[in-house]
């Protein structure tokens, strides 16, 4: 055994220990070198792979059961209540109990379901959040796999979570399912294209699609100041249609709790059940990390122009803190969405996105345009 | 229209017609064939107008099996009770009223429900709120030893 | 034992037929809908009910009239205290007894709180139907404060049996008035926030503007009563055309809508909510002193004849027929509930929207299941 | 162009709306002191029922072991369901006279619907309502009571 990792583990804390907190690369690039030092070079490959996949079901199912208890209580102190306080203090591992709870449930057959696709639907469902959660930058130099066309590889990838949807109700052999599933493919299939314009507005200001950069390209200043009027009409828009594309109030048509009961899942119990419930929340986390990526400046600190002190203040705050916290500000606002608003109806939705959102998004992608051919931007 | 003018109105349509005043209302007694003829004109005829079907009671007397109906006007604001009875206890058949007041549809299903009463052209006459092997509560012969406990 | 499920048939392959209920979450109860489908557009429904029939009518005819005031609070469980008041006052119709104005003015108020919650509750699972679950625990955590005044001066929240013949059970208790009106000036300042979270929202009013619209002449042919009706235009609160208690000596306006369609039933009850405010502040400074029942027999024995009672419930016309033959027991007696005859309209209102809409008019108006069954 | 216009007032006034509505649930959200949840049953010790709330009913007794009860059966007559059940015995009082009296009253809670004519009929207002509320029990048997407590007597002075 060799035990020279640790000096090339040493020499990366050139700086106090804390530095890897902004700059995750000091980290991985040293792990990474040890690996390739020690093993050949395929097994590089497969550790690390194995590594980032541990991290990241960890992840998920610490976002997931955390969004879930955050969910009962924001819903809570809006309705007036205190929501989970039984379990632990604050009630912080109800969900904990609940997922046991899950694990422990009987896994119904269900009779004349087609149940080989019965069966894959939530898997679907998760392996499609899991592709999305790893292109996403946390933090500098914690990312998975940057790609130059990152945004138009989440955009392919979230997508393809209808198809777990459909599945799941056309399988169950429910009517309630197959009426929330039929109505979840018309909803995502329209609102894919708002989330694209909006998007692709921010993509013509930044003039790139590797995530990594454009999080970098707001050091000076975040998207959604940067690019002003049209960046903050993306923005609006994009919520609204991130909104409608996870299925969520008050676009929660595929579920549409006092019409179709539970939608897609009214067949599914115990942990399959579970998947399509933690699904749901990561879409949240998905979308939510994507809009403080794009226009809310990803992990990089709030600068205001030269305030030296103010950005030295903000720059101490570690990127993953900024974050998760503008993260959580965009949850919040989505959880607030769902909880004050009543439910669309179908044709209603379709009329949204057809009458208002589309149209406004390509004038809007026309005035960025024009704003970037000018200079008008900061 | 008050109770007099009501009776003597009732009385033009029919002379032979059993009137009643009552308290409350003007209760017109009529045989189940002459019912719905006479139900059509006081829905239809200018001054009565009894357009709102507010009641309608399946009564079991005992010998007899009756129905009784509740009419109002929201025009003139008079109301007025018709009653009507069939001995027939195996067979009672009575016309039903369920196209002049839409109302009469669900009711006159829970009077067939609960006391066997056939209404005639009623467009979907079914048991109500219980199956088909059930006997017919409300009558007063009605035996159920299980679940009608008496002290 | 078994029944069959008769369904409607049909020559076109495109009909879907599915069953809301008995248990669905928005039928509130165990009401069965068998909805026929062309794609989410509703072609006809029926409905199916009989799941709590407890037979009300045939126990009266064995039991005595102040043993039927605690039944009726058992059909329509939002109105119980009008339920219990109709066929007291009928009782007292028939045996000419003059109550005191004090019984008067309380009946009046508790007529008018309970309606009050009642149309709370609705607000509140209106709002759940519609998808904003909030306004579910917006909406019971002001009712509940009704409630608690309900408890403190009859002894029980839901199922009052406050009244009997005669009068009532209790005096008030000597803490009533200052909760209610504190109470009325709590109420007033949440009516607004009901406004900004349902009445105003522009997807609310998408949802229920122009969908289920009745017309003047299907509510007089349908027989329906209470606010459903009045949004449809039809002037038929039993409060203004025959008051009984002490409606009389308020001033209210009877709330008349002419669009007859859900948003109109809503705003109907909506409205409906400030104006029992306003009775309750005109009675609730003036209740007279005086005896709180008056004394009746021990036995109470009707005499012989038909006699028929209506009072205004929260969802409409509750008449109480009783055909007495002497006797301490009714020989027939008959609730004309008002939800009974409204669900009859639900077929008519709901052809030819879709699902959705189904569930807002179904909601709009609100449908009490155990009245229905009795 | 009124149509546009019609359109943009459109979405101007939907969206003022929907932020009214976000605007009261937001201010909730960040006002707890609003939150009405009571938590049961921590707060059973001073959890107060109002006096009049009908728990159960109860024959209140004295400290001698003494009642009201006489044994009459009005309340048995007057109750709807069935629930109370008088069982009388006939006790020879001291003056040598033979007099009917209280052998068992028997309560079945599971059938009581509340509504409060047995306390209200007794001549000698011998029944109340306690404010008790917590009536599971596993067994079904043991929600038929005694009202009258063994060896009880009857409250001097009660006819």
């Amino acid at each position: 055994m060799r035990f020279d990792f640790i000096a090339s583990y040493v020499s990366a804390f050139t700086g106090p220990w804390w530095k890897i907190f902004y700059d995750f690369s000091i980290l991985t690039g040293a792990v990474d070198e040890w690996l390739k030092g020690s093993v050949s070079p395929f097994w590089t490959t497969v550790i690390e792979m194995v590594v980032v996949g541990v991290v990241f079901l960890l992840f998920y199912a610490v976002v997931g059961l955390f969004l879930v208890y955050a969910e009962r209580k924001v819903c809570a102190f809006i309705q007036n209540r205190l929501g989970p306080n039984r379990i632990g203090p604050f009630g912080i591992f109800q969900t904990i109990a609940d997922l046991v709870k899950l694990l422990f449930k009987e896994i119904i057959p269900i009779k004349n379901a087609d149940s080989l696709l019965f069966n894959i639907a939530p898997y679907i469902v998760i392996i499609v959040n899991f592709m999305a959660l790893a292109a996403i930058p946390y933090a500098k130099g914690l990312h998975a796999i940057d790609f130059n066309i990152g945004i138009f590889y989440i955009l392919a990838v979230s997508s393809m979570s209808v198809v777990g949807v459909l599945l799941a109700g056309w399988s169950s052999n429910s009517k309630y399912s197959l009426i929330g599933a039929m109505r979840s493919g018309a909803q995502i299939v329209s609102y894919e294209l708002s989330i694209g314009l909006a998007l692709i507005t921010i993509v013509i200001l930044s003039g790139t699609m590797q995530l990594s950069e454009i999080v970098e390209a707001q050091r000076t200043g975040w998207f959604i100041f940067k690019g002003h009027i049209p960046a903050v009409i993306a923005f609006v828009i994009y919520v609204i249609s991130s909104t409608a594309e996870i299925n969520r109030g008050p676009f929660d048509m595929a579920e549409a709790e006092s019409e179709l009961t539970a939608g897609y899942h009214t067949e599914y119990s115990g942990i399959k059940f579970a998947f399509f419930y933690l699904a749901e929340y990561i879409n949240m986390f998905i979308v939510a990390s994507i809009a403080a990526t794009m226009f809310l400046g990803g992990w990089m600190p709030f600068h205001i122009g030269n305030l030296e002190g103010f950005n030295m203040v903000m720059d101490f705050i570690p990127p993953f803190i900024w974050y998760i916290g503008k993260t959580f500000v965009i949850i919040w606002i989505i959880m607030l969405f769902k909880w004050t608003f009543p439910r669309l109806r179908i044709d209603q939705l379709l009329t949204l996105e057809w009458k208002y959102l589309l149209p406004i998004n390509l004038v809007n992608v026309l005035i960025m345009a024009f704003l970037v051919l000018k200079g008008w931007h900061f | 229209m008050d109770n007099k003018q009501l009776e003597e109105f009732v009385k033009s349509i029919d002379q032979d017609l059993e009137i009643r005043n009552g308290k409350q209302f003007t209760e017109v007694t009529l045989l189940p064939s002459q019912l719905y003829a006479i139900a059509k004109l006081l829905r239809e005829k200018e001054e009565a107008q009894f357009d709102f079907l507010f009641n309608l009671t399946g009564v079991d007397y005992g010998q007899d099996l009756g129905v009784v109906y509740h009419l109002r006007s929201t025009v003139h604001g008079h109301s007025i009770v018709l009653k009507t009875r069939t001995s027939d206890r195996v067979n009672p058949n009575i016309d039903s009223v369920s196209d002049l007041w839409e109302t009469a549809n669900l009711h006159e299903r829970e009077v067939y429900d609960l006391l066997g009463i056939k209404f005639t052209n009623h467009p979907d006459l079914r048991r109500l709120f219980l199956d088909s092997s059930w006997g017919f509560p409300l009558r007063k012969d009605y035996v159920d030893d299980i679940n009608i406990v008496t002290k | 034992m078994e029944e069959k499920v008769e369904i409607i048939a049909t020559d076109e392959k495109q009909e879907f037929i599915i069953n809301m209920g008995p248990q669905h979450p928005s039928t509130h109860g165990v009401l069965r809908l068998v909805v026929s489908l062309q794609g989410e557009m509703v072609k006809s429904l029926q409905p199916h009910i009989g799941y709590i029939h407890r037979g009300i009518e045939k126990m009266c005819e064995s039991i005595t009239y102040p043993q039927i005031i605690h039944l009726t609070d058992r059909m329509d469980y939002l109105s119980a205290h009008q339920n219990n008041e109709a066929v007291c006052l009928l009782v007292e119709k028939a045996l000419e007894v003059d109550i005191s104005d004090r019984i008067k003015y309380i009946r009046t108020i508790m007529s008018e709180l309970s309606r009050l919650q009642s149309h709370q509750l609705f607000w509140a699972t209106f709002g759940m139907d519609l998808g904003g679950q909030t306004c579910y625990f917006y909406g019971l955590r002001d009712r509940e404060m009704i409630l608690d005044i309900f408890e403190e001066t009859t002894g029980g929240r839901m199922l009052v049996s406050y009244n009997c013949p005669g009068g009532v059970m209790y005096d008030l208790h000597p803490d009533f008035q200052k909760k209610v009106k504190d109470y009325i000036k709590y109420f007033r300042k949440k009516l607004p926030e009901y406004d900004a979270i349902l009445t105003g929202n522009v997807i609310f009013r998408e949802r229920t503007t122009g969908i289920g619209t009745l017309s003047l002449q299907d509510a007089i042919s349908f027989g329906i009563t209470g606010p459903s009706a009045r949004a449809s235009g039809l002037s038929c609160d039993i409060r203004k055309h025959e008051p009984y208690s002490a409606y009389d000596r308020v001033k209210f306006n009877e709330v008349l809508f002419t669009e007859g369609d859900t948003c109109a039933r809503y705003l109907a009850r909506v409205e409906e909510m400030r104006e029992s405010l306003n009775i309750i502040e005109q009675l609730i400074d003036n209740i007279p002193e005086g005896p709180y029942a008056v004394k009746m027999k021990p036995v109470i024995k009707l005499p012989e004849g038909d006699y028929f009672q209506r009072v205004e419930t929260a969802r409409g016309e509750l008449g109480v027929y009783v055909i007495s033959d002497g006797n301490k027991n009714p020989f027939r007696m008959k609730f004309r509930s008002p939800n009974f005859v409204n669900l009859g309209v639900l077929n008519h209102l709901a052809k030819g929207f879709k699902i959705a809409d189904l569930i807002a008019i179904s909601g709009s108006l609100d449908l009490i299941i155990p009245d229905i069954d009795r | 162009m009124s149509n546009i216009s019609e359109y943009f007032k459109d979405v101007f006034n939907g969206v003022l709306s929907l932020l009214k509505g976000m605007r009261v649930t937001a201010g909730y959200f960040f006002k707890p002191s609003a939150i009405v949840t009571q938590k049961y049953p921590e707060n059973r010790k001073n959890l107060v029922m109002f006096e009049r709330f009908k728990g159960e009913v109860v024959m209140p007794h004295n400290e001698n072991n003494e009642h009201k009860c006489t044994g009459c059966g009005i309340c048995e007559i007057n109750c709807p369901n069935g629930t109370i059940e008088v069982i009388p015995k006939s006790i020879i009082t001291e003056d040598g006279k033979k007099k009917r009296a209280i052998d068992k009253h028997i309560y079945r809670l599971g059938m009581c619907t509340f509504c409060a004519l047995c306390v209200k009929t007794c001549p000698s207002n011998a029944l109340a309502f306690s404010q008790k509320f917590e009536h599971a029990v596993f067994d079904r048997a043991s929600l038929t009571k005694q009202l009258n407590k063994p060896g009880s007597q009857l409250m001097k002075g009660v006819e």
